[in-house]
């Protein structure tokens, strides 16, 4: 990618792909954007960060059509927009990845790759066996080995994405915009997905690229746009902007010291790895569900943050669920403060005392059309009043409390939950898995989507709560989520392949994570620049690239 | 296999005859489907298994079909859309098959005899009685039924013409009520609000009864016939609870519309029209009369008025009927 | 729904600036109960002009007896579709359910309705009350644990209910009436009719559980998010069964209380009702999607649907033209609340 | 209404275990078209059993002509539900259509029912489709334009479009029916009725749309998820406005049959039969939530329900117990087609 021309100086006359200017958007009294500009020059990767609702999908969405924007101007290459609801035509300029899952489930993967152009015209019958096979061809340059006649609802959540973004970049458009593409990806999936995206850009297409993981705007992108409060603050060369300094463009705030928490290594008894103390908040012996992961065994001890680590189809998720009591197991055994506990059974496990951040907030975690205060206080409505009620006075206070405690931005306890920002939304559902005081907290993928502000205070937080005397199990794949852990035990394909004290690099937990750590597991998978398995070096070299935001400091 | 059942062995020689059910939901016609379940036994007659159209004309249409296909030699039917069922009469006339229609007079398309009360009568005759018991003045209710049924809609005409004609000084008030009591109920408890003083109320059903009774009792309304301040009300159809509130003096007249002769001579003439007899325009030998219509024959039943002058009279079907 | 967009704003915006008028949005969203009272002022207003008759204590008594049993359906259904159900036998179970309970206590001969004589009359009430959990129960079974599907099911449910109670009753209304279910129907207490006395008190236990207990609150987050109340530790399945369950009762109730009030009961008890709940219900702001609405604003519902009847008739439109007018008002009161409330659906 | 179990399965699972049952699971789901035809079968067999009469073609061809109508209606809702509408109104329209067409073909005098004569006798038909095209526009635009809710809407629509037969039709049955109507409702071509014929087409036609055609594919799209469908360029809007004008459209021409093969048109004709048609499309596999069923699948539905009936009276059935098997059926017939297609809902 370095042979790649900088198209800054060079191309000065050049007509950007897209201009807009002047631009205005509101929603009710909500002002999304306000006099806010981006321009993308041709065969230009443009990063466009900022926090939570800064308006960065809002601006996605008015760049693709999808909604009109009050006030402003927008060009494609010089000539004015389509025309609102001409959506054909808006496809032939910009090609989109939205932030929101835009696949139909119930459909096959090839109908969705094709969606709206199954056919040349629109009273020519489809040809569903040229379709399939075109979609296998278009998904092998993606090494995603799906089927394309299973329906979407069949697919992982990362398969999923790489069909969304297959389809995004197969309309051959000079312009795409991906909205936070990496959020449901694993390392591997980052990486192949950067491949591609190298490889279109050496052919001149141009991106707008959006996300939370401030080194992949590094690693991929040349200029950067930064918005605050739906305003436009500044556009960049990314060369030019050191981390700390576009931290602070986003933000508002200068940034002193490292930006996330990272577990002190003077961390009480972290050292003792292998005791089994009575002190031990959670414990795993041999716990095990089939299919999904085998003979876990694990223990969490008081005033501990413990990292469950493990890339997607590691099982960790499915552990940290169990624990929950999400699912129902029947071999192993899981016990809580020293007691036994019934598996499949989430009241009961609520009661042992354990709070549970799920992996999806809009599918597990939210009630979308209640309030703040109902959706924080859904787990403890036993604790609001006597007798059975639920006073509103005291879920008013209670709901108050919780959002002063972790900081969520919302005009008052009483607007609905779906009016707060994702990074507000998420700090909602780790409310309400708060609001019980519980011994032991399992958040899996606590900082999905959230902005790096609200994540480093998200960590913080659950370093307060196990520091308060109970304890913490985050489950998760992000480095940054893992850093700030006291210990961390890393999986791959359902079993613990390794634990690790504070202090471990990021090489040796990717290298865990991906199975190629002190344990044996032979991976088959075809790493193209991995020739030779055992060499170190280059696994270094990958993971560094892997790790996200994190890695530069 | 059972193609043929309800009777014995003895009717297993002679000609299937096909019934179907208008519906099986109201008081009326169940007392004429027991009518027809007896008069088979006794009649020994070979009738193909009864079936029910749910006040359905398309399962009507449907059931007759089967009734074609299980070798019928009659059809016996009480279509309550008088047009829809033409085409199907073509279709059997063309196959030969004779119909007996009960209680409906169907608008078109071969029938051989139709059975019925002339439902017009029946508002004439709740009009005149109302007419006279009112001395000709006052206002009156009529709780009218579907206006898609041409049962309801004949006796709403008549009443309402005849009561224009000869009693122009009755005020009426027409209620809609889609054969729904709650809804006859409700409208009337507002027409009461409405004319505190209304004296007559004519039901064009008797499924009226007990709700229009428990609203007037509930209203302090409900005088005995005789007192001051009664509410004449005129009912239709005949059933035994009518009778009771006859006697009672609840309620001053209905019109019996005879359940158990429309199910006697649905059963003759269908009998009748498989052995090949037929009729003639004029008087009958049990008290009715034959007319020509342009597209058969109607045995125009008697509709007797009943009152508390001849509620006893053990020949009104109500009186006959089990319990 | 949700836009591909985000609501950033609150996040980082000054706090004062959109606070106060995101109030008023909220505001309007918060009283939308009530936007089905300016429709009922609309028909008040026509209702007086039309008729000095109707602004009488009696007509409106009359109006609040009418709606007794409907609105006692609506209060199921509503509790129902909040928890993102649905269930269609209601109108079958106002009939089938004091059928019966009837055929179970009455004796075996003497009236013209032979019973079983199984049971004591003063059983009447509380079995009839058994049925109806029963059917609530048995729907519960098929959809929530065969995983049919509810719609459907509960039309089956209707058919089925309806020809149970065409095959028990033969067909033939049954006037021989328990005493109990007659005294429920047509007495008066403090002036008004007990049961509309009796439906105002199950109104407003009704709403105060769904404001203010933590299973009814429960009914709000299941039917908005079932998983999400789930991950909660709210035991999803259980209280929609509950639910189905009460909401069958209460319909049986409806059968108990319709049957006293027009003194018998026929084989069509009901029949063609749950167009009725589901209009009612709906224009008063309950959400076909679950997780919305509240018991108020399904009790306006109703009263409308009873005033349009009541000043029609009070009007004297010619029966030919109810119908249509009939339908066209339940259109304009949805066009009406919902400008009214500003919102959609 | 995925469990969370399920949801982490799909989410996690290693890629290469999962795929054998999965393949197993999905070649079922393909199928689900199919859940019906076990059911069909029994039907077949029960058929066989109580008479003889049943295998005849005259009783087959029948079932099959009884069955035109409804399944027009059952064609045209199947198309609403999969692209995530409803429409309640359909039985409405399948009355109303004909009647104003008829009224405005039929001279000022004459016949029994008077017309206004405005247009020629030929246009009867012409100007019924017109109707029914007119009624889908106005629901598509309360709906999509002013977004109220599609069920209230269409629900008004049924009461006040039936209203307007009522007072149209003066509540009589109309016989001076248009040449045109009567040669489609009672010609035969090729041994079997034209309507028969006409409706194999229109299901033929419509299953190949929805089959092979882009715009067909898009209702699975807009049923599935609308929003991702607008992104992928579909015009969501304006097919679902034209879908529920072809809705309305076939309502109106199975009035047209409907009224030739019965020669009149009453009042009430097509009166509850929404029911039918939705226990038709949902147990032929149609999704209540849109997305999901084929149009084969609903035309199983609607033979299922014909051939209960003629079953029934082949058999026959005590007229008093004929509703509650029906409902019976129903829900049976439910029970069979979930446990065949392995699947829920
Ligand atoms: N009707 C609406 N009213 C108010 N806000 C809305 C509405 N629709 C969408 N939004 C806002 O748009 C956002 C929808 O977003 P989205 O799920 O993309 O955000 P997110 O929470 O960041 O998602 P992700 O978890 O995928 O990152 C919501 O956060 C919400 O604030
Ligand atoms: N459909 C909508 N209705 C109301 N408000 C909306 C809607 N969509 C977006 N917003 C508002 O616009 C603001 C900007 O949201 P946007 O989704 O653009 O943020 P974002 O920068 O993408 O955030 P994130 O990083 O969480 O994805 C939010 O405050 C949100 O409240
Ligand atoms: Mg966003
Ligand atoms: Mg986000």
């Amino acid at each position: 990618m370095s042979d790649q021309a900088e198209p800054d100086e060079a191309a000065q006359p050049q007509v950007p792909v897209v201009e807009a200017s002047g631009i205005t958007k509101s929603f009710g009294a909500t002002v999304a954007l306000r006099d806010a500009r981006i321009s993308v020059a041709p065969g230009e990767s443009h990063a466009l960060v900022g926090r939570n609702g800064a308006g960065k999908s809002t601006l996605v969405s008015l760049l693709t059509g999808m909604q009109q924007p009050d006030t402003g101007t927008l060009t494609f290459s010089g000539e004015p927009a389509p025309a609102f609801g001409n959506t054909e035509a808006w496809r032939s300029k910009v090609a989109c990845v939205y932030q929101r899952s835009t696949v139909i489930a119930e459909l096959t993967v090839a109908e969705n790759l094709f969606l709206n152009r199954q056919s040349e015209r629109s009273l020519r019958p489809i040809r569903w066996k040229a379709l399939r096979s075109r979609a296998a061809a278009l998904l092998a340059e993606y090494s995603v080995d799906v089927d394309p006649s299973v329906r979407i609802a069949d697919l992982t959540v990362e398969q999923r994405q790489f069909v969304e973004i297959a389809r995004a970049l197969s309309f051959g458009a000079r312009f795409i915009i991906l909205d936070e593409p990496t959020a449901k990806l694993d390392a591997r999936g980052i990486e192949r997905l950067f491949a591609k995206l190298r490889h279109l850009q050496a052919q001149g297409v141009a991106f707008l690229f959006i996300s939370h993981h401030l080194q992949e705007v590094y690693d991929l992108c040349t200029r950067v746009t930064v918005y605050r409060d739906a305003r436009h603050i500044l556009t960049a060369s990314v060369a030019d902007l050191g981390h700390d300094a576009l931290v602070e463009a986003m933000t508002g705030e200068s940034v002193g010291g490292p930006v996330l928490a990272k577990a002190t290594s003077a961390a009480p008894e972290s050292t003792d790895v292998s005791g089994r103390s009575p002190e031990s908040v959670l414990e795993l012996d041999g716990l095990t569900l089939p299919g999904r992961y085998e003979e876990v065994t694990l223990a969490v001890r008081r005033g501990e943050v413990v990292g469950l680590a493990g890339a997607t189809a590691s099982g960790n998720v499915q552990v940290g669920e169990t624990v929950a009591g999400l699912h129902r197991t029947r071999i192993g055994r899981l016990a809580v403060t020293g007691r036994e506990l019934r598996t499949g059974d989430i009241p009961a496990a609520l009661t042992a005392g354990v709070g549970f951040v799920p992996e999806d907030r809009h599918l597990q975690g939210l009630v979308v059309g209640r309030s703040v205060a109902e959706n924080a206080t859904l787990t403890v409505t036993d604790q609001l009043g006597p007798y059975g009620t639920v006073l509103p006075s005291r879920t008013r206070v209670f709901a108050q409390r919780m959002i002063d405690d972790l900081d969520i931005k919302t005009p008052d306890a009483a607007t609905p939950v779906g009016a707060l920002s994702g990074g507000n939304q998420q700090k909602v559902v780790v409310a309400r898995a708060l609001a019980t005081e519980p011994q032991l907290l399992v958040a899996i993928r606590p900082t999905n989507g959230v902005d790096i502000k609200s994540k480093e205070f998200l960590l913080g937080r659950f370093r307060q709560h196990a520091e308060s005397g109970r304890a913490a199990l985050i489950v998760s794949d992000e480095l940054d989520d893992l850093r700030s852990c006291d210990r961390v035990v890393a999986m791959f394909h359902g079993r613990v392949v390794g634990e690790f004290a504070a202090g471990w690099t990021d090489e040796q937990l990717v290298a865990a994570m991906e199975g190629m750590g002190a344990t044996h597991e032979d991976t088959t998978e075809q790493t193209h620049e991995t020739n030779d398995p055992h060499d170190t070096y280059s696994h270094t070299h990958d993971a560094k690239e892997r790790s996200r935001d994190g890695g530069h400091d | 296999n059972r193609g043929d059942s309800v009777s014995g062995s003895a009717a297993a020689g002679k000609p299937a005859i096909g019934i179907d059910m208008p519906r099986a939901d109201s008081d009326f016609w169940n007392s004429y489907a027991q009518y027809v379940k007896t008069d088979i036994t006794a009649d020994g007659l070979n009738t193909l298994p009864v079936s029910n159209s749910e006040n359905d004309i398309t399962k009507l249409v449907a059931n007759v079909q089967v009734f074609e296909n299980t070798g019928a030699k009659a059809v016996v039917i009480a279509p309550q859309d008088t047009g829809a069922i033409v085409s199907t009469l073509n279709q059997l006339a063309a196959k030969n098959i004779p119909v007996v229609s009960v209680d409906t007079r169907p608008d078109a398309g071969k029938v051989y005899m139709v059975v019925r009360a002339d439902n017009r009568a029946y508002g004439t005759k709740a009009c005149q009685y109302l007419g006279k018991a009112l001395n000709g003045k006052g206002s009156v209710a009529v709780l009218e039924g579907d206006l898609t049924s041409i049962n309801g809609r004949d006796r709403s005409e008549a009443f309402a013409s005849c009561m224009q004609q000869q009693f122009p000084g009755v005020t009426v008030y027409p209620l809609a009520t889609n054969w729904d009591p709650a809804v006859g109920s409700s409208k009337l408890q507002t027409l009461l609000a409405q004319h505190p003083n209304l004296s007559g109320v004519y039901m064009e059903a008797s499924i009226y009864l007990q709700p229009t009774l428990s609203l007037l009792q509930s209203k302090g309304l409900l005088k005995p016939l005789g007192t001051p301040g009664h509410i004449a009300i005129i009912s239709n159809d005949g059933v035994p609870q009518e009778y009771d509130a006859i006697r009672k003096g609840e309620i001053d007249a209905t019109i019996s519309q005879p359940a158990d002769l429309y199910a006697k001579y649905a059963l003759f003439y269908a009998e009748a029209a498989v052995e090949g007899k037929t009729f003639k325009p004029g008087p009958t030998d049990h008290g009715s009369t034959i007319i020509q219509l342009p597209n058969g024959l109607e045995d125009q039943l008697p509709a007797p008025l009943v009152t508390k002058a001849n509620v006893d009279d053990k020949s009104l079907w109500g009186n006959n009927i089990s319990g | 729904m949700a836009a591909t967009t985000d609501t950033g704003v609150a996040t980082t915006a000054p706090a004062a600036e959109p606070v106060a008028p995101r109030r008023r949005g909220f505001d309007l969203a918060r009283y939308r109960d009530l936007s089905l009272v300016p429709v009922l002022l609309v028909l008040g207003v026509i209702g007086f002009i039309a008729s000095p008759a109707f602004l009488t204590t009696a007509n409106l008594l009359g109006v609040a007896q009418q709606s007794t049993e409907l609105s006692l359906l609506v209060l199921g259904e509503a509790l129902i579709l909040i928890v993102g159900r649905m269930d269609l036998s209601l109108e079958s179970t106002i009939g089938v359910a004091p059928v019966i309970a009837i055929w179970l206590v009455l004796p075996t001969s003497g009236g013209r309705f032979q019973g079983l004589g199984l049971l004591p009359t003063w059983t009447a009430i509380p079995v009839c009350l058994l049925v109806g959990a029963l059917i609530g129960a048995l729907n519960g079974f098929l959809i929530l644990k065969l995983r049919l599907n509810g719609f459907i099911v509960t039309l089956g449910g209707l058919t089925m209910l309806r020809g149970l109670q065409v095959a028990i009753s033969q067909g033939q209304s049954i006037v021989e009436i328990p005493n109990s279910f007659l005294y429920l129907g047509e007495t008066s207490w403090l002036g008004a009719p007990a049961a509309v006395w009796i439906c105002l008190v199950l109104f407003i236990l009704g709403g105060a559980a769904l404001a203010w207990l933590r299973h009814g609150r429960a009914l709000y987050a299941i039917g908005g998010n079932a998983e999400a109340a789930r991950t909660a530790g709210i035991r999803v399945d259980r209280i929609t069964w509950v639910v189905l369950i009460i909401g069958s009762v209460l319909a049986a109730f409806a059968g108990i209380l319709y049957t006293g009030h027009y003194g018998s009961i026929s084989a069509d008890q009901g029949s063609g009702w749950i167009f009725q709940v589901f209009a009612a219900t709906v224009i008063g702001g309950v959400s076909l999607n679950g997780g919305r609405g509240t018991i108020f604003g399904a009790l306006t519902g109703v009263l409308t649907l009873q005033l349009v009847v009541n000043v029609m008739t009070l009007a004297g439109v010619p029966p030919l033209w109810n119908q249509f007018l009939n339908g066209a008002i339940i259109i304009v009161a949805l066009i009406i609340s919902r400008f009214a409330s500003g919102e959609q659906e």
